[in-house]
């Protein structure tokens, strides 16, 4: 379920954040921000190989819309995209992507800002890190920042 | 509800330490909160041992719902069983 | 004078938001965050013909590099980007545009809101409507919330 | 330093107001903070009268800085009088 305006896609596929922006604002003109989060990747100084991005599917599309829906309640926000990829990501790829469009830059941004925070520590991912050595992967442990971050909007 | 099964799902490392990814059980009747079910399902097999160890840390939705373990668990269809979430 | 990492351009073309994020991506792999945000013109209920941007050459791109210095000092950015138009924009177009990367998400949303809120207050550029209805134009009144919006990050 | 002229610049209402983009002037020697000039601007004519008439909201740089009202104006090679910014 879903708020007007929310948008939430979880797939393995990459997205094109142009392509998604033009859906967001082309033929509107009471749109003034538009806030955008891209999370990449990293290679950690060349260490890692891939990321492999575990799911828990309809709990992870169910928890990034309640995120989703929250905002949209909580800013005038007029329209927001959320996209989370799953399986193997490679280092510079895209991960996640939200955008929050809104008549003004403070609800575009606070609302981009709240659902990334949500996301990382409500919507059910995890990642697994092959290094490029060979060793055994290991899973990412859990940031304590994270749940500080989403701490700072009750 | 005795004899009633329900759905257990494992996600990340406690998948992996549990070796399975999803398995349908009866739950013993004295089992009413999610900290009981952590607990009884430690003591299962060395598998469940590692992966339950500190169950503290772990996360549990029921039918897809976060829940706090001090929640009672009802008669949901799944049980899903997971650590701190890494996304975004 | 801008900081290693710092672009500012003042310009009355257009510009390409996807082109000016793959340059400050393409081929990295230790940026995990890219935070951008947008500034469109607003129609306001179709009654604006046109926002006619005047601004200060030289100070507007002083101004503007001295918010962006700041940022890249305060928070772990590893790119910032700020382009901002003059001259005559339409409903629905571009204004400004903020791109901050970094390793960690905290750093570029802050580092792209600092700068938003910095030049709408402090980079001399000044907006003139133009009505649909021939109605004589007007200057726009500077918004007190700008200013409690650039005071927060004392 | 009299006799020398300082190049003035105006921008947005300032400039329409004053009815001229800028001008070169010898400021007089009593002039010498930002309030100073502000006042004895706003005493030449009406345009000067109409874009002064609160210059406690004029903004003023000094050499493309921005400066308070209470600051000395020392030997700039521009100053910039224009009204509160409206980017972004």
């Amino acid at each position: 379920m879903s708020a007007f305006g929310v948008t939430v896609r979880v797939q393995s596929e990459d997205f094109d954040q142009a392509a998604e922006t033009t859906l967001l604002t082309k033929g509107r003109t009471d749109i003034g921000a538009v806030a955008t989060f891209s999370g990449l990747c990293r290679g950690e100084g060349e260490t890692l190989k891939a990321l492999e991005l575990e799911h828990y599917p309809g709990m992870a599309e169910s928890e990034i819309e309640a995120a989703a829906n929250a905002a949209v309640k909580r800013w005038p926000i007029d329209g927001l995209l959320v996209i989370h990829r799953y399986g193997r990501i490679t280092p510079g790829e895209q991960i996640v992507l939200v955008i929050a469009t809104s008549k003004h830059r403070d609800a575009a941004f606070d609302g981009a800002r709240y659902v990334m925070d949500f996301l990382k520590t409500n919507a059910p991912f995890w990642k697994k890190e092959h290094r490029v050595d060979g060793q055994e992967a290991s899973w990412v442990d859990a940031r304590e920042e994270d749940e500080q971050a989403t701490k700072r909007w009750k | 509800m005795a004899g009633v099964e329900t759905k257990l799902v494992y996600f990340s490392w406690v998948r992996e330490r549990v070796g399975k990814s999803e398995e349908k059980i009866v739950l013993p009747q004295d089992v009413t909160t999610v900290m009981d079910l952590l607990l009884w399902l430690k003591q299962r097999d060395d598998g469940f041992a590692a992966a339950l160890e500190f169950p503290e840390i772990i996360r549990v939705a029921l039918d897809q719902e976060h829940v706090e373990h001090t929640a009672e668990i009802g008669a949901p269809r799944e049980i899903a069983i997971f650590p701190p979430m890494t996304g975004g």
